[in-house]
C-alpha cells in the first residue's frame, strides 16, 4: 500500500532527523497526512521526494545531502501551526514547503514572520496569501484570480452565456467565485446562481436540482476531486446536462475518470499540469523522468497531478538554496527572489505582490483547459 | 385543628391505565395519618402527586390553603411539605453529614448573591458554621452521630432511611411525607422509628405516611386513609379502620402477604386490648 | 414546480438510507441504554467490506451486498463482546466514552490501512437516470432505496414476528424481568448490537456505489443518525423511520429554497427545536413516572 | 499527601519552563494543552460535579475564541434592513472579558433550553448547538470571514491605560499567563465545589428526586453550573485566539470536545486535580507519540489508551491512584 510505505518513510525520516546531522540541509515539509486532505497531502509529499533524491543523486546542494524532514498538520490549521513551530525550531530547518490547503498555509504565516523563515506555498490559492504583506511567502500555485486571468481568453471560444457557480464552502470555494465571476461579467457573461456545498457532503442532489431548474449555459465547479467524483454521479443521476468546468487544480481528472466513469463525459477542468499529453508541458523531458519515477516507486498515475506540486516546490527550493549560497533562512528569502528556471507547469520566477515593501512572491504558472471524452483527457480546440 | 394538606378529588391517569380514580381527603395540623392499602393501589402516586413529582390528571392539592398545582418539587418543599423516600433515601456517594448538609442547602440561602461572590472570594462565614453546628444537631437527633463521616451509601438499609429523614427535617418542614419509613428494618429499629416519629410530631410537624408494617401503621396513627384500586375505600380511626369490612375485602382479595398483614394488624389489636384490660 | 417534485424525489431516495442509519442506532440504545459512537465507523466499515468484495474479490454486486451486511454483524458481535460486555453495568457515560474510543480507532485503522485516497465501488447499473417527466431518478438510488425499506421491513418482521424480537422488545421494557423470565439479556445484547451494527453497514454498503468511500464517511453520517434518533425519539424505532424521512425533507428543502450552506445544519436546528416543544422526541409515547 | 499534590504540581509548573526555555516546541505544545486543560477543568464542572455530560462543550470555547478575537479587530457586518453594526477594534482584554460573558451567556440560554432534558437528550443537544454554531461560523463569512479565518488577532497586552502596556508576545509570556489563568479557574472550582451551591450540584448528581425534595432547585442549579462552566471555557477559547492569533471554524471540531471529555474521563471526573492530570497526560500524549508512529496509529492508540483507562481507572486516574496510596484521603475532599 503506497500511503502506508510512505508513512513509514516519513517517521523513519523524522526519526533519523531527531539525532542532529550538520552534514544535511533540512527542507521543513508540512502537510496534511491524516484528516480530510490525507491522499493530497500524501501524494505532494511523495512527489517532494523525488525531486529531494534526485537532487541528492546528483550530488546534494552546497556539498551537503538535503533532507527532507515530514510533518503532518492532520488537515487542521491550528496543528499547522504547531508544526510549522516544531519545524522551524525544534528540527532548525531554514526553509519550510507547506501546507496544501489555503486555511493551513494562512494559519502557519504568522510563524514566518515571527522566526523569519520562508516558506514555498505549492498548493493554496486564496489571494489572501499573497496579499496579506508577509514577505517569507513564496507561492507557485496560481491564485483564483490568476487562474480566472488565463481562463478569460477562452470565455468568448466556449460561447457562455450564463454561468451558476457550485463552490466548495470554504476560502478556495468562496475565492475562486468571486474571482471568477469577476472576470465572468467584465467579458459580458451573467453571473446567475452561486451555490454552496459543504466540505465533507456527499449529497449534491439539492443544490444540483436549483442548478438544474436555472436557465444558465454552464455551471462553473469548485472543489476538490473526491466531491467532483460525486458530483458528476448525482448529476447524470438528475439528468443535469450543461457545460461543466471545473477549477482549483485539485481535480485529479484519472481518478474523476476511474471512478466516475462516463458520468465525465465532456466535462471541463482548468489545469495547471498535462501529464496526459508531456510533449505539450513547458519541459517534456522533465514531465517524462518525473512521471516515470512516479510510476518506478509504485504510485498511481492519478496522483501526479497533486505530486508534481511536492516535486516543484522542492526544486524550487533547492533552486534558492543554490543561489543563496549557504542555508540560511534569510539568505533563502533573498535568494528566492532570483529563482527562474523551468517547472512542470511553467516557468518559476517570482514577481512581487501584496503591499509595497512586504511584498509575496508570487509566480504565474501555465493554466490548461482539458476536457474528458469518451473516459480519456483530451484538449479541446477552441 | 385546622386542614394543612388537603387532596381535593384528585385523579391520575397514565394512558388508559388509572392509578388514582378520585382520591379526596383531609389532613389536619398535628395529625399522624397513614395512607394504607394492598400493592398498586395507589399509595406513592398519590405521595408524587402531592410533591409535584407528578401532574395530576383532574383535582388539586393545597397545602395551607396555597393551590400545588404547577409548582415544582423543590417549591413545594419550600412551602414547607417535605418526604422521604421508598428506595433510594439518602445521597450515596456523599458523607452521612454532608447528605444532612446538601439537605440544608435551603437554610443557607439567606442572600444567594453575596453568598456566591463570598464563595468566590473564599470567605466561608458564619453561616456556613451554623449550617455545620445546625447537621450535627440533626445527626444527633437521630441517632446517626456515630456514623456521621461514612458514606452514605455504605449504610445499612435501616440507617440509609434515618439519614433520609433526616435530610427531610434539615428542610424545617410544618408537614411530613414518609414513604414506607419502616420498611426492611427489623423489629427494634421499628420500635426506635416510632418512637422518632413521636419526637418528630412533638416538633410540631404533621406527619402523612404510606406503610405495609400493619401493627405499626395502628400503634402510631390518628387517622387512616385506605386506598383500592386508586380509590379511597374507608377512612378512620385505626379502630374502626380494622373491622371495616371493605378493607378486609380489599385485602383478602390480595395475596396471602396481605392477609398476613392484615392478620397481624388485628392480633397486634387484640394483644394491646388485652393488655389494656 | 418541477424543482419541488425534483426535491420530494430526492427526499424520498436519500429518506430511506436515513431510517436504516436511525434504525441502528436507537435499536442499540433503547435495548442497551448505550449511545453508539462505533456507528459512524461501522457505516465507514459496511462500504469499505462492499468495496473489498466488489472491487478486490471481484465479487458480484448483488452477492457483495449481504457479505458487507453480514461483515457489519461480525464486527457489531465482536465490538460487543470485547469492549461493551466487559463494561456491563457501567453507567451511560461510561460506555459512550468506550464507544467513542472505539470509534476513533476504528476510524484511524480503516485510514491506516486503505489511506486517505476515495474509492469509488462500480454498479451494475446503467448510467442513465430513469426519466419520468421533468424528474430523474438514478436506477441505482431507486435500488438503494427498495433494499433499505426491504431492510426495515425486515427488521420488523424480525422484532415483531421472531422468538429473538421477543426477547428483545421484552428486554427493552425492563431488562431485569426479562433476565428473571428466562431471558438471556446477554446473548440478546450482543444480538442487538450486531443487528444494530449491520444495519448501519448496510447502510454504508448501500451507499458507498452511490457516493465514494473514504475513512471519514462516516462522521456527518453518525451526527445525522443522531438527529434522526432525537426526531424520533430515543429507542423508537417507527420514530426513527420516519425521523430518517423527515430529516431528508428538511435538508432538501432548507439547501433547495434557504440556503445550501446550512443544509447540514437543518438536522441540528431541528432536533433543536423538537427538543424544545417536544422534548422526547415527535413519537413518544408518554411515560411513566413513579 | 494528595493535599500537597496540587501546590507541588502548581510549584512544577511554575519552574518547568527553565529548563524548557531552549524549546519553544514543547512549550508551545505545554500551552496549548494548558488551554485545553483549562477547558477539561470547566467540562468537568459540568461533567464531573452535576453529571451532565455536554459534548458541545466546544461551541462554548469556539464562542469565546471569536468574540475575543472580533473585539480586538473590529468588525463591519450588514445585520438585515439595512443596518450595519461596525465596530471600532477594542483592546484584547476587553475581549477576554467579553468573551467570557458571552461564552456565559450562551451557557445560560443552553441551560435554560435544554435541562427541559438530560442524560442522552442533554448529550445530543448540545452536539447539535456546537454543530450549529459551526456552521454558522463557516457561513456568516461577512463577520467572521468563514473559512478565510480571522487572521492577524493581536496578542493579549496588559496594562492600564496611560501606564502603558505590556504585550505578551512571547512563548513564555503566554505560557505563565495560561497558568495564571489556569490556577484561578481551578480555585473557583474548588470554592465552588466545597460551597452550598457544590453540595447542590452533588446532590442532583446523587439523586435528584431527593435534591428535589430537599428544596434544591434543580434547573437554576444546573443553569448556574453551565453558566460558569461556559464562561470558563469561554475564557480557554479567547486564550487560545490570542495566543495562535488566528481562528477558524475548525475551532468547533466536535474531536477537541472529545478530547476534553477524555482528559476529563481519564484524570477523574468529579476531582479537582483529575481534569488537570488527565489534560497534561492526554494533552502531551500526541508531542511524545509523534516521533514514534504514524500519525493514524497515534490515533489509534489513543482510542485503545481511553477504552484500557476506562476498564483499569473506570473513576480516572487520580482516584485510581488515590486508591493506591496510602491512608487516601476521601477522593473529593476540596483541597485548597
Amino acid at each position: 500500500m503506497p500511503s502506508r510505505f510512505t508513512v513509514t518513510t516519513a517517521i523513519l525520516l523524522a526519526l533519523a532527523a531527531t539525532g542532529a546531522r550538520a552534514d544535511t540541509i533540512r527542507i521543513g515539509v508540512n502537510e496534511p497526512l491524516t484528516g480530510p486532505f490525507a491522499a493530497s497531502g500524501t501524494y505532494v509529499v511523495n512527489g517532494a521526494k523525488i525531486a529531494a533524491d534526485e537532487i541528492n543523486a546528483r550530488g546534494g546542494l552546497l556539498g551537503k545531502k538535503i533532507e527532507l524532514i515530514v510533518e503532518d498538520n492532520k488537515s487542521n490549521p491550528t496543528e499547522a501551526a504547531a508544526v510549522a513551530e516544531k519545524l522551524i525550531t525544534s528540527d532548525k530547518t531554514p526553509v519550510l514547503m507547506g501546507a496544501w490547503g489555503s486555511s493551513l498555509t494562512l494559519a502557519v504565516m504568522p510563524k514566518l514572520i515571527d522566526y523569519a523563515v520562508p516558506m514555498l506555498v505549492e498548493t493554496s490559492s486564496s489571494g489572501k496569501i499573497t496579499t496579506s504583506g508577509n514577505p517569507f511567502v513564496f507561492r507557485i500555485s496560481p491564485p483564483s484570480a490568476l487562474e480566472a486571468e488565463t481562463f478569460a481568453p477562452m470565455v468568448a471560444k466556449l460561447g457562455m452565456k450564463k454561468a451558476d457557480f457550485l463552490v466548495l464552502n470554504n476560502d478556495f470555494g468562496r475565492g475562486a467565485a468571486a474571482d471568477f465571476g469577476k472576470m465572468l461579467k467584465d467579458k459580458g457573461v451573467q453571473v446567475g446562481l452561486v451555490e454552496t456545498m459543504d466540505q465533507g457532503a456527499q449529497d449534491m442532489s439539492a443544490q444540483l436540482s436549483k442548478l438544474k431548474a436555472s436557465d444558465s449555459d454552464t455551471i462553473m465547479i469548485t472543489s476538490a476531486v473526491d466531491q467532483l467524483v460525486l458530483l458528476f454521479k448525482q448529476m447524470a443521476a438528475l439528468g443535469l446536462k450543461k457545460r461543466v468546468i471545473t477549477t482549483g487544480g485539485s481535480q485529479n481528472p484519472d481518478q474523476i475518470i476511474a471512478q466516475a466513469g462516463s458520468a465525465a463525459d465532456g466535462t471541463m477542468h482548468l489545469t495547471t499540469f498535462l501529464p496526459w499529453l508531456p510533449e505539450k508541458t513547458p519541459d517534456p523531458q522533465a514531465t517524462e523522468r518525473f512521471i516515470a519515477e512516479w510510476k518506478k516507486r509504485g504510485f498511481a498515475f492519478a496522483g501526479v497531478t497533486e505530486s508534481f506540486r511536492g516535486y516543484d516546490g522542492i526544486r524550487a527550493i533547492a533552486h534558492a538554496i543554490e543561489k543563496a549560497g549557504s542555508a540560511e533562512p534569510a539568505a533563502i528569502t533573498k535568494a528566492f527572489w532570483s529563482v527562474d528556471f523551468t517547472g512542470l507547469n511553467g516557468p518559476i520566477r517570482f514577481a512581487k505582490a501584496g503591499p509595497a515593501g512586504k511584498e509575496s512572491g508570487q509566480s504565474k504558472p501555465d493554466v490548461y483547459l482539458i476536457e474528458i471524452k469518451d473516459g480519456r483527457v483530451v484538449v479541446p480546440t477552441l | 385543628m385546622s386542614v394543612i394538606l388537603s387532596v381535593d378529588h384528585v385523579g391520575v391517569r397514565f394512558g388508559g391505565l388509572v392509578a388514582i380514580a378520585d382520591l379526596h381527603f383531609d389532613v389536619r395540623e398535628g395529625e399522624i395519618v397513614s395512607l394504607i392499602g394492598p400493592n398498586g393501589a395507589g399509595k406513592t402516586t398519590a405521595f408524587n402527586v402531592m410533591t409535584g413529582f407528578l401532574k395530576p390528571s383532574q383535582g388539586e392539592v393545597r397545602f395551607r390553603g396555597t393551590g400545588l398545582a404547577g409548582l415544582p418539587p423543590h417549591a413545594i418543599t419550600r412551602l414547607g411539605l417535605a418526604r422521604t423516600f421508598q428506595r433510594t433515601s439518602v445521597f450515596p456517594d456523599d458523607t452521612v453529614f454532608d447528605n444532612v448538609m446538601i439537605g440544608l442547602h435551603r437554610q443557607g440561602a439567606a442572600a444567594p448573591r453575596t453568598r456566591l461572590l463570598d464563595t468566590l472570594i473564599g470567605r466561608t462565614g458564619a453561616g456556613e458554621r451554623r449550617l455545620r453546628a445546625r447537621a450535627e444537631a440533626l445527626l444527633d437527633w437521630v441517632g446517626l452521630s456515630g456514623r456521621a463521616q461514612e458514606k452514605a451509601g455504605a449504610l445499612a438499609y435501616g440507617e440509609q432511611r434515618l439519614v433520609g429523614v433526616a435530610l427531610a427535617l434539615a428542610t424545617e418542614p410544618a408537614m411530613l411525607l414518609l414513604d414506607e419509613p419502616v420498611s426492611g428494618m427489623n423489629a427494634s429499629e421499628t420500635r426506635v422509628f416510632v418512637r422518632l416519629i413521636r419526637q418528630i410530631r412533638e416538633r410540631g410537624v404533621t406527619l402523612l405516611l404510606v406503610e405495609h408494617d400493619m401493627p405499626m401503621v395502628m400503634e402510631v396513627s390518628d387517622r387512616i386513609v385506605v386506598l383500592n384500586y386508586g380509590r379511597l375505600i374507608a377512612e378512620g380511626p385505626p379502630e374502626a379502620i380494622r373491622n371495616d369490612p371493605a378493607v378486609i375485602e380489599a385485602y383478602l382479595g390480595q395475596g396471602s402477604a396481605a392477609r398476613r398483614a392484615i392478620a397481624e394488624a388485628q392480633q397486634s389489636a387484640d394483644t394491646r386490648e388485652a393488655a389494656h384490660a | 414546480m418541477d424543482q419541488l417534485i425534483q426535491h420530494l424525489v430526492n427526499t424520498l431516495i436519500l429518506g430511506g438510507t436515513y431510517a436504516l442509519l436511525g434504525i441502528g442506532l436507537t435499536l442499540i440504545f433503547g435495548i442497551m441504554n448505550v449511545v453508539n459512537f462505533t456507528h459512524g465507523a461501522l457505516y465507514t466499515v459496511g462500504a469499505y467490506l462492499m468495496y473489498l468484495a466488489v472491487a478486490a474479490l471481484g465479487l458480484n454486486f448483488f452477492l457483495a451486498l449481504p457479505v458487507a451486511i453480514l461483515g457489519g454483524l461480525v464486527f457489531g458481535a465482536a465490538i460487543e463482546r470485547l469492549l461493551l460486555r466487559p463494561f456491563r453495568g457501567a453507567d451511560i457515560d461510561t460506555t459512550m466514552l468506550v464507544m467513542i474510543g472505539a470509534g476513533i480507532a476504528l476510524q484511524s485503522a480503516t485510514l491506516w490501512i486503505f489511506g486517505g485516497v476515495a474509492k469509488a465501488i462500480p454498479s451494475p447499473f446503467p448510467e442513465a437516470p430513469l426519466q419520468i417527466g421533468p424528474v430523474s431518478v438514478s436506477w441505482l438510488r431507486l435500488f438503494v432505496l427498495g433494499a433499505a425499506l426491504g431492510l426495515i421491513a425486515l427488521t420488523y418482521a424480525l422484532i415483531n414476528g421472531t422468538k429473538l424480537g421477543l426477547a428483545m422488545r421484552a428486554a427493552f421494557q425492563d431488562a431485569d424481568t426479562a433476565a428473571l423470565m428466562g431471558v438471556n439479556v446477554r446473548l440478546i445484547d450482543t444480538a442487538t448490537f450486531a443487528l444494530g451494527s449491520s444495519l448501519a453497514a448496510a447502510a454504508g454498503a448501500l451507499l458507498g456505489p452511490v457516493y465514494v468511500v473514504f475513512p471519514q464517511m462516516g462522521g456527518l453520517a453518525e451526527l445525522k443518525a443522531f438527529a434522526i434518533v432525537i426526531l424520533g425519539g430515543l429507542g423508537n424505532v417507527t420514530g426513527a423511520a420516519i425521523g430518517g424521512f423527515i430529516l431528508a425533507l428538511a435538508e432538501e428543502l432548507g439547501a433547495g429554497y434557504i440556503s445550501s450552506g446550512y443544509r447540514d445544519a437543518m438536522g441540528f436546528l431541528i432536533i433543536i427545536a423538537v427538543l424544545l416543544v417536544k422534548p422526547t422526541g415527535l413519537f413518544a409515547k408518554a411515560e411513566r413516572i413513579g | 499527601m494528595s493535599r500537597l499534590l496540587p501546590f507541588a504540581l502548581l510549584a512544577g509548573l511554575v519552574v518547568l519552563p527553565l529548563g524548557l526555555s531552549a524549546s519553544p516546541y514543547l512549550l508551545n505544545a505545554l500551552i496549548t494543552t494548558g488551554i485545553l486543560t483549562i477547558g477539561a477543568m470547566s467540562l468537568n464542572l459540568l461533567l464531573g460535579f452535576t453529571g451532565q455530560l455536554s459534548l458541545g462543550h466546544i461551541a462554548f470555547f469556539g464562542i469565546g475564541a471569536y468574540v475575543s478575537a472580533l473585539t480586538s479587530l473590529g468588525f463591519d457586518v450588514e445585520i438585515g434592513f439595512g443596518t450595519r453594526v461596525v465596530h471600532e477594534p477594542w483592546p484584547p482584554v476587553v475581549g477576554f472579558l467579553l468573551a467570557i460573558l458571552a461564552a456565559g451567556a450562551c451557557g445560560w440560554l443552553i441551560g435554560r433550553l435544554s435541562f427541559r432534558v438530560r442524560g442522552a437528550y442533554f448529550v445530543i443537544v448540545t452536539i447539535s448547538f456546537a454543530e450549529v454554531v459551526r456552521l454558522v461560523a463557516l457561513n456568516w463569512v461577512e463577520l467572521t470571514q468563514g473559512p478565510l479565518a480571522l487572521t492577524g488577532i493581536p496578542a493579549i497586552s496588559l496594562g492600564l491605560p496611560g501606564l502603558g502596556t505590556w504585550t505578551l508576545r512571547t512563548k513564555l509570556q503566554n505560557y505563565y499567563l495560561v497558568l495564571a489563568v489556569g490556577t484561578l479557574c481551578y480555585l473557583v472550582i474548588a470554592r465552588l465545589v466545597a460551597s452550598r451551591f457544590g453540595r447542590a450540584m452533588r446532590g442532583l448528581k446523587e439523586n435528584e428526586s431527593l435534591a428535589l425534595s430537599v428544596g434544591i432547585n434543580a434547573t437554576r442549579t444546573l443553569t448556574i453550573a453551565t453558566v460558569i462552566s461556559a464562561a470558563m471555557a469561554g475564557a480557554a477559547g479567547s486564550l487560545y485566539a490570542h495566543y495562535l492569533r488566528i481562528i477558524d471554524p475548525d475551532v468547533f471540531l466536535f474531536s477537541t470536545t472529545v478530547s476534553m471529555v477524555i482528559m476529563v474521563v481519564a484524570g477523574g471526573k468529579g476531582t479537582l486535580m483529575g481534569p488537570v492530570i488527565g489534560g497534561l497526560i492526554f494533552g502531551l500524549l500526541p508531542v511524545g507519540l509523534r516521533p514514534v508512529m504514524a500519525p493514524e496509529a497515534q490515533w489509534i492508540v489513543y482510542g485503545i489508551v481511553l477504552i484500557v483507562i476506562l476498564y483499569v481507572m473506570p473513576r480516572g486516574i487520580v482516584p485510581g491512584l488515590a486508591r493506591l496510596a496510602p491512608r487516601a484521603r476521601p477522593a473529593r475532599a476540596p483541597v485548597l
